[in-house]
């Protein structure tokens, strides 16, 4: 079973070749979300637990037209966020059966910090605002009281700083990544906790 | 040879960077823009570093992410693809300036190479006949219309970095001129920013010739022949193809010889391509050189068995060049088809979307240069090109006929491609006699040309 | 929505690189089969009513590392049986643009007059049991009260003729094709009613 | 030339007839099986017929529906590809005698090359070596007995129609030759329908070198080079590759010579194999002619330029060949590699399944000749292959590379393939010089063959 985590959405649903994303109307694009968000919060859970016993690596079902595929990815990675994930799926790829070298190489990439969705469950994460070397200050250690837009640190940048700043007012919490390492644009850096109530924006 | 590539490109380039780096047993990292996580050079490649924003001056044309990449990542070369920073003199030096090498010619012959007026002065002096044109770049609209009254009407207004159309506009009248050189300055501003503009006389029915030079650092140089781009909409290239129809044999490798004879007295290095516009005497003038790997390289790699991007890399590492002239057979025919997003029924309109289903073509003679693949979600940031289908035959009736059947079976479900218009070109007759010229779209129209094709 | 049709199953679950089908104990895969069932019998309709409002083509929706989609058939052919929306969607294919010549092309092909699925609302079909030219029974005509495996016409191959013959009890209904017309393996050539309590096996 | 061409074949093979068809403007009819309702050369097909059930025997095996199909159809050829029908002269007979034609050999022509023992009599007698083996066919067990005897062990039972190590054995002692005798008839008569044997002396360090051959109806014959396919298991091919490395260039040119000529000379029609075994000291003996296209002929395709399915089907059309062997050119070297759905780690089990995600890795040299596509659900009815991946390089050195690199790059998700052999192969040294032998991986076991590549 997935270690519990808020529900998420995720990108626009594949268009019909009749009808290209480009054309849909938003109206009916938002419906569109509205029905996943329903989905995702009241059939997904069940969905879940109906399968979470069987051993299915995929498992497809049609009725009539319609057709209904749940997959659990290959890497036992349940629980992560949805980048990640893609990235675990892509992983799989058996390339020349490289396959492994492959899912690690990308291990350390950026998390959804952007659209929002790891703020629901009362933490969000701060991210880098570019490629380069990470460093921390040292007076925003886990336990400090922040402010949106506070620094929290910098990533170097052919020797100029970048600065890593809070998303949103909170308490700073767990590091993702050493002092000194390499990061990438937009990887999470740092957790910012805050009360159930979201403060922030 | 390098330990470590660093390749600051996308789409198809990226890919074919990749695979190159692999022949030549290099380690290689894709950088990429956030719009380009999904992308197929993302998902194949061992390594991968996001660099940015889908902005592409935040990410693919930033030269300090780029650096910074390559840095943290442990590469000692960057290979710029096409594009982008590819041409980019300041960016090449940069480069030097952190201890990575420039897959590409040193920012000293970029330099010297950078400009387009120069340049085309720089190869005249080694025996070139240049297109007559502007004295140096444009000051001001005085002295442009001064010089395209030189120069004689109609002249091309064309910006002095980059290429690909973009500010580029022939005009036959001083009020035209007026009218759109601030279009061309913001044009090319924005596309390369760099706003110089230069003139350069204009001819008519011309054709589109390049000869494609390889120097290795040592002064050692050949040519791999020629191709023929005189199929272009907007001075945009669609379809290229080699041996070119227009000349004879003697006559291209005449104008390859000389072509390659001056690049090396130049001092030009690394792979790098000659313009040539054609008149219908066969007289040929040359217009500028591009430093860079060129989209349409495939179709010199199909008649030379030479791997381009391969040799770029090893001669950027300091090899010799290791063959001669002697060594370079042309074998054969090919023609690449460029695949772009873009609508022929509405001006091509360039689209984005999701591709519903795809499918390469494959076969003797056939190969597809794409990263596309079903399911993919082509972002609407980049430029339009979903891949080139290139196609080689023995003579260019069968790799005409291939193109055909190619072209046919080629799958691209849920964008609007230009697929139509390459298949109205192998129908018609100006294209099958070999006497396409640069304006022929532009004068026919492209509408008329499909709808010619469909009666057909 | 789609028509009423019985639930269908299709196809064994997806096996994951690291357990091919092949591998995988036969227990496991009853197991995987009872919990499609059960997915079939209690979640599938909610979850066609939960989208059946939405315009979507496809919906794809993740929790976590799961993955559930959803999918529309691209033409309207909603509750036809799975091969027949399998072509349709093989007509969309513009294969150089050359789609509708696709389209029609594949459009005389059989239909599943074997797996039953076109049996549901009391008619059922006679297949071609080989390729080749058809000719009826002239005393086979519509009306004709029929048993299973009476002879309703024959299909020449190479001058040897196959039987087409009534593949249950019931009432000759309308002929598909023509006399004297070829057709392939497996086409469906006749009709038969029968009462809504099917008699036939 | 024909109007329309019925393709009675699946899989790779079959799209690969349909590409020649429409290279060549003859439309294509592809004919299959329930099984392969959804399979890529009947999505890609402008028409397609469906001849019976998934049972080959009842389908691709089966001469009436085959016909049939092609005559309801309004064909006026049929193209067996390979395997199935490809090589029946009965087949053949029933073809013509129904007005159209076969495309391959006559029937005639088939008749005359069916069995493998009296092929081996009539092109001794037209200068080419052979390989000891029985007097025709086994008769009896102590005919059998005796001839092995006369031969002298080990001797190898092979069956006299078909091919593909089906009812082949190889024995050593005469008690191996009692108690495999049955099975290799019930093996050929299940494969081929027909369980006639013969005897071969088995050389057991000997490489497998075939010819490839092209003769039209009017007696011109050129030959297009040879093929190694010495990389076999269990005698199925698993690589083959050309040049071979086991000749010198002046030895290939000999054997290639003698094969065309003794072929032209036995009144041999259309494209054809001479295969032969080459010992250890660079001697040849011809032991069988194969008249149908082959699987690895994209191998010959990428070293000549020359479309063989294409020439096949004109020169089954009356056409004359229309160039002499001083216009074929040999370049380069290939190597293609038979991607199988089968588990080295459980003996090569065949597997089936669906294909989850499919990518053919592409660029310079690379060919992909698959009918796989993402979703594509592989039937168990039928054969393994899945397709093959053709590299091509000026020198073995860059195709081997290139080979390396492909085969990194092909992903065939959710089934287990035979791609970890390949690569095991590209990193063995016997291979890599050039010294693989046709009992080498038998010998070794591919097991202990892929551990060893683990550890390199």
């Amino acid at each position: 079973m997935p270690e519990p985590v808020q529900p998420e959405t995720t990108g626009t649903p594949r268009p019909t070749a009749e009808r290209p994303t480009a054309e849909r109307p938003a109206a009916e694009r938002s419906a569109d979300h509205a029905a996943m968000d329903r989905l995702t919060a009241e059939l997904l859970p069940a969905l879940i637990a109906k399968l979470g016993a069987t051993g299915l690596g995929e498992l497809e079902v049609r009725e009539g037209a319609w057709r209904v595929r749940l997959r659990r990815p290959t890497d036992g990675a349940a629980g992560r966020e949805r980048r990640t994930a893609d990235r675990a799926e892509r992983g799989t790829w058996s390339a020349g059966g490289s396959a492994s070298s492959h899912a690690s190489s990308h291990a350390s990439g950026p998390a959804s910090g952007h659209d929002g969705s790891g703020r629901s469950d009362g933490r969000t994460v701060a991210s880098s605002p570019a490629v380069g070397i990470f460093q921390p200050r040292p007076d925003a250690r886990a336990g400090t009281k922040v402010r949106a837009g506070d620094r929290l640190g910098s990533v170097d940048v052919l020797g100029i700083q970048q600065e890593v700043v809070a998303p949103t007012d909170g308490v700073v919490g767990a590091c993702l990544v050493e002092p000194g390492d390499a990061v990438e644009y937009g990887q999470d850096l740092i957790v910012i906790e805050f009360a159930s109530s979201p403060l922030g924006a | 040879m390098f330990g470590k590539i660093l390749i600051a490109n996308r789409g198809e380039i990226a890919l074919r960077v990749l695979r190159a780096c692999r022949t030549l047993g290099v380690e290689a990292v894709v950088a990429y823009s956030e719009a380009d996580r999904e992308s197929l050079p993302v998902q194949l490649a061992d390594e991968a570093i996001c660099i940015g924003p889908a902005d592409a001056k935040r990410s693919y044309l930033s030269a300090p992410a780029v650096i910074s990449a390559a840095l943290v990542t442990g590469c000692d070369a960057i290979h710029p693809g096409y594009g982008f920073l590819s041409e980019d003199a300041g960016f090449a030096d940069a480069v030097a300036a952190h201890g990575l090498t420039f897959i590409g010619p040193s920012a000293a012959v970029l330099e010297r190479f950078g400009s387009k007026a120069r340049t085309r002065h720089l190869l005249g002096g080694h025996g070139l006949p240049t297109i007559p044109g502007s004295d140096g770049l444009l000051r001001d609209e005085m002295h442009a219309l001064d010089e395209a009254e030189r120069i004689g009407y109609p002249v091309l207004i064309k910006p002095s970095a980059g290429g690909g159309g973009k500010g580029m506009r022939m005009v036959r009248t001083p009020r035209e001129l007026e009218s759109v050189l601030r279009v061309c300055q913001s044009e090319a501003k924005a596309a390369f920013g760099d706003d110089s503009l230069y003139l350069e006389k204009w001819l008519d029915e011309n054709r589109h010739v390049e000869i494609q030079v390889v120097v290795d650092r040592y002064g050692h140089g050949v040519h791999l022949g020629e191709r023929d781009c005189s199929v272009q909409r907007r001075h945009q290239k669609i379809l290229e193809e080699a041996p070119t129809p227009a000349l004879s044999e003697a006559a291209r490798a005449d104008l390859a010889e000389r072509a390659v004879r001056a690049a090396v007295a130049a001092g030009y290095e690394n792979i790098g391509t000659l313009e040539f516009l054609v008149d219908a005497n066969g007289d040929f003038f040359f217009i500028e050189i591009n430093c860079r790997i060129q989209v349409e390289h495939p179709v010199t790699e199909m008649l030379t068995g030479i791997d381009m991007v391969a040799t770029q890399i090893r001669i950027a590492a300091g090899e010799p060049l290791g063959y001669s002239q002697a060594d370079v057979i042309l074998n054969g025919h090919a023609i690449e088809f460029r695949i772009n997003a873009e609508d022929p029924a509405h001006d091509f309109r360039p689209g984005a979307g999701v591709v519903e289903r795809y499918h390469a073509p494959g076969g003797p003679g056939v190969r597809m240069d794409s990263h596309l693949f079903s399911g993919y979600e082509v972002p609407p940031f980049y430029d339009s090109l979903l891949g080139k289908l290139i196609v080689w035959g023995p003579d260019r009736a069968t790799a005409i006929a291939r193109g055909r059947v190619a072209l046919d079976e080629l799958v691209v479900d849920g964008l609007v491609t230009n697929i139509a218009m390459h298949q109205a070109l192998l129908v018609n007759e100006t294209f099958l006699e070999g006497r396409m010229t640069t304006n022929l779209l532009d004068r026919v129209g492209s509408a008329a040309f499909l709808a010619a094709a469909a009666r057909s």
